[in-house]
């Protein structure tokens, strides 16, 4: 009887695009021949379930994980108080739809008594603003989104 | 007292410090990178802010992101921990002219204290011995020539702005002495912005001791004994020990009362160390820190007191809780650094954690911010870990310390955790017969 | 001293004892079932040999094993523990006549006061209140009522031989006295194979407070002061703290003598512990442990004294490393017992543990075997970890206990915890206001 | 009807396959042949790295996982020291290749003092003795195969 045939390189190759891809399991089938690889990962322990430390406070707009990574989204560059204008009496900065240039004031945020103006780093239309006036902010949080 | 601290550190001390806040009823709020978003201080404390990226100088060393995170959050006083700002003249200014309480000494006192000239100028004044020397900088070679003939050789150049083991030479005859200063300023000017020189005499086999104090707000000022901290490598502690094996119980109060009234008259307040070379019986100051030391916990098993959680109180303008004669020394401890490096080569080793237990039973404390899983970042100091076990008496605590360290599981990593259990079975170290250069030696001869 | 003991005991105290051992330089034998494999105190011990099958019958309580055991291991002595062959007079005597050292009093000592009967009645002439009562079995209604007559109603029928709650009856009045012996003798005789039963005053709103006490085998006696187990939930201790909340100095001192007293003139040997109730000022006895209690460590954390340590010296000869005047009482301490099981219905929750994280820091103790991937076997005791925490006052602990109580980590299963952190948040808990029979009320009350 | 073919190369390949590639199932099918080979590394936490309790002392006959889990093995009733005979000077109970009947004496278990004989639990052919005479037994320990 014939040997078996293991094609011993497309297993390896299987291998490599396991863990390529982080899938767990990949199974080809060509003809009559199949072939199936399969690994069990990360049965590593989870991380500790002790709680949460709560944010400092939710943001004004719901911010959701697609406004955080989305390219458009300016971060926040620190700590501090951010105002949507230069002075109570006057007129927001931005607001949703307006177009902006490279450089333009977007907000300011205030941190040790200096007021901190945060500036387009791209030009392009204003399509969505994740924080009210007078909202504490942490470095990174999400500002506005530019497209 | 306080309802809320904002703690200004990360790792171990950060822990420690919202620990004792959570225990006298404190609300903490963290303050962390991005890199220690999962830190177990961030995880616990009442709230948390980001203050920026991985990089102490945008992140732990940034001032106005530190000072806006106190006033988003509503902190009454902030907590620098060891290392990072909290010898920091200008932030202890800063958070006091934003109307918080720094807790840790003045602002003048930690400029005083920071440079190492006036420092010993100072102390000297107020009784405590320091190492015969310049008695300031040295302006010229014919100078130091006499100064280094008069105090006679070895003798060691140092740099006025200096601290951790840089901007030093020692010289051993006149011959190296001019080029020893020029290589000396040129270091100190490129590292410290200050090229400011000094010369005292050199000790060849001194201990490093170290005297505890605390000072509060209404003029009373104790010691809480010495601490060992001899086991040195490149200038960095490894191991420490209270009491001191080589001091006795006369010396200790001779000495402690020292420095007490130094302290008094320095009108100095908070917790404080003043570092020591011990040699042949007699003590030379070094330099004085002023802020929580890492090797803290030694002291707080030997005395049974709470050394953050006085701090906290004596900043917060409360009396210190006990006076000289309340303070009793029981039993011995001593601190092992676990670090995230190879345990002979040193060489870094940061990574996910896999299984971790810690020691447990009568006897043993750990400090640490590590957990089954966490992530060391590859961006901030290697302490991962302090292992601190006490005994009724040293050999105790040493057989204490012995199981303690072969229960104590880290994977994932390497750590020096087997430094430890080599050097403690060590005769040296058993009889507690080192210096500040053991340490140094015995790594050597182990290649 | 010893070369090598085995430990007679599986779990927390197993381990407790494995490490008071290497902290001696003692090699230690762990013997286990085959459901404790992976037991901690398994794997850290010197040597291990499995005894059995699961059943604790088969294997923990099988003594021609553990003899066997410890003649093929060569051990010198053997820790029974607690639970167990730890009171049974029986072992105590073969392991003698096998000539290897029993670690624990002699097993007439054992004998003496497992009998509840005679136990009160030794106790009573040595000097030791004992709550009045029959003064022995009770033969007949006649004399019961008599007796009940004299010492007041409601009284309580007991079983001589009856223990942890089983084989009690309180009576109210005289016309339920009768049936109330009846049933109780049937109940003793089906558990205890003996029904005699006597009648003692009933208290109504006790403190359970016991004195810890240790004796060597020169004559020496010393009372470690007391504990306050009075949070029971059906007889079983769920927290214990010491000192007593109840108790002053003076009271203290003196019942330490007529305790400390009475065990010389016992000719008692090791530790003990002698359990009272307390009402109104008033000690009565309820009975003596011949053995290490399970709250051992509140008592080693108040007086810096290692039980085990020395209990372990006492029997290999030694004398006691302290007198009662070097023992000084520092600060508070509370154990919080966490069993695997539904923090407020109590249903046994054995299983795998996921996570586990242990809290740390200043004055926080965990004495416990389990581990992250731990699996805890269903055929023994729900209790896996005690967490015993000090402080100088009765308010740092209490703090300190909240704080430690919210870092600890056990998942995969249900513990206690919850429970606890529930109680330390009761206004009765905090006061130290509390009797016998409060946790039932407080869990009634819950529902 | 045939024997059924295993071709062993192919597997033991496999085999060294699955442990390069870090896989933990390779299935490989060539027409109507099939083979599926699968290694449950079992990341479950992994056993906390305390050194391990050594055994107490080593069986004479290297005991394999086999030896333990054949189901002709008799395991030790108890723990003490085994003695294959009744006394120095007898001979051995049994030897290998010997007959037993169900309740034959095989060895002695010696624990406190008392001499514990052990039965045979069925009869068969004594295959494999796994003890020495004097050795330490602990409960659970496999002292013979009978088959």
């Amino acid at each position: 009887m014939s040997k078996m045939f293991v094609d011993q390189d497309v297993i390896r190759d299987l291998a490599t695009l396991l863990n390529e891809t982080d899938l767990s399991e990949i199974e080809v089938q060509d003809g009559e021949r199949k072939i199936r690889v399969v690994r069990n990962i990360s049965v590593t322990a989870a991380p500790v379930a002790v709680a949460a430390a709560p944010a400092i406070s939710a943001p004004a707009a719901p911010e959701t994980v697609a406004d955080k990574d989305h390219p458009g989204t300016v971060a926040s560059p620190m700590v501090g108080t951010l105002y949507m204008a230069a002075d109570p009496e006057s007129d927001d900065f931005i607001k949703i739809g307006d177009e902006v240039a490279v450089g333009q004031t977007l907000m300011i945020i205030e941190a040790m008594k200096v007021m901190n103006q945060i500036p387009a780093p791209k030009s392009g239309t204003v399509t969505k603003i994740l924080v009210e006036n007078a909202q504490p902010v942490e470095f990174g949080d999400p500002l506005v989104i530019i497209e | 007292m306080f309802d809320k601290v904002l703690i200004a550190n990360r790792g171990e001390i950060a822990l420690r410090i919202h620990r004792a806040c959570q225990e006298m009823g404190i609300a903490t709020v963290a303050v962390h990178s991005t890199a220690d978003e999962d830190a177990m201080h961030v995880r616990l404390a009442n709230e948390s802010v980001c203050i920026g990226p991985p990089a102490s100088k945008d992140s732990y060393l940034n001032i106005p992101s530190i000072i806006a995170a106190a006033e988003i959050t509503g902190a009454d006083a902030i907590h620098p921990g060891y290392g990072f700002l909290s010898e920091s003249d200008k932030f202890a200014e800063i958070v006091a002219e934003h109307k918080f309480e720094f807790i840790g000494p003045t602002a003048d006192h930690i400029r005083l204290m920071g440079d190492k000239i006036s420092a010993k100028k100072v102390v000297k004044k107020l009784g405590i011995p320091v190492v015969p020397g310049s008695d300031g900088e040295v302006t010229g070679i014919m100078d130091a020539k006499k100064i280094a003939k008069d105090i006679g050789y070895p003798v060691i150049v140092k740099a006025a702005s200096g601290g951790g083991g840089r901007g030093m030479k020692v010289v051993h005859s006149e011959n190296e002495l001019d080029s020893a200063i020029k290589a000396c300023k040129k270091e100190a000017g490129a590292s410290f912005g200050d090229d400011a020189v000094y010369l005292e005499k050199y000790l060849t086999l001194p201990r490093h001791i170290e005297f505890q104090i605390i000072a509060d707000k209404h003029g009373n000022v104790c010691h809480l004994g010495e601490r060992d901290c001899s086991l040195q490598r490149r200038h960095q502690k490894v191991l420490e020990e209270a009491p001191s094996p080589a001091l006795n119980s006369a010396e200790r109060t001779r000495m402690g009362d020292v420095v007490s009234k130094a302290i008094e008259g320095l009108g100095y307040i908070g917790v404080g160390t003043i570092e020591f070379l011990y040699e042949n019986g007699e003590f030379y100051f070094i330099e004085m820190n002023t802020r929580l030391q890492v090797e803290h916990p030694i002291t707080e098993m030997i005395t049974g007191i709470d050394l953050v959680r006085e701090q906290i109180r004596v900043a917060s303008g409360l009396p210190l809780s006990f006076s000289q004669e309340d303070i009793k020394f029981s039993g011995h401890a001593i601190e092992c650094r676990i670090n995230a490096e190879d345990p002979f080569t040193f060489v870094p080793s940061p990574g996910k954690i896999g299984d971790y237990h810690t020691p447990g039973g009568l006897g043993v404390r750990v400090d640490s911010g590590i957990y089954c899983g966490y992530t060391i970042p590859p961006y901030y100091d290697s302490m991962i870990a302090k292992l601190i076990v006490h005994g009724k008496t040293r050999n105790e605590c040493l057989m204490r310390l012995r199981r303690a360290l072969g229960e104590y599981v880290i994977d994932g990593i390497k750590t020096t955790i087997p430094l430890h259990q080599s050097l403690i079975r060590e005769t040296d170290f058993i009889n507690g017969a080192y210096d500040i250069h053991w340490l140094e030696n015995y790594l050597n001869n182990m290649d």
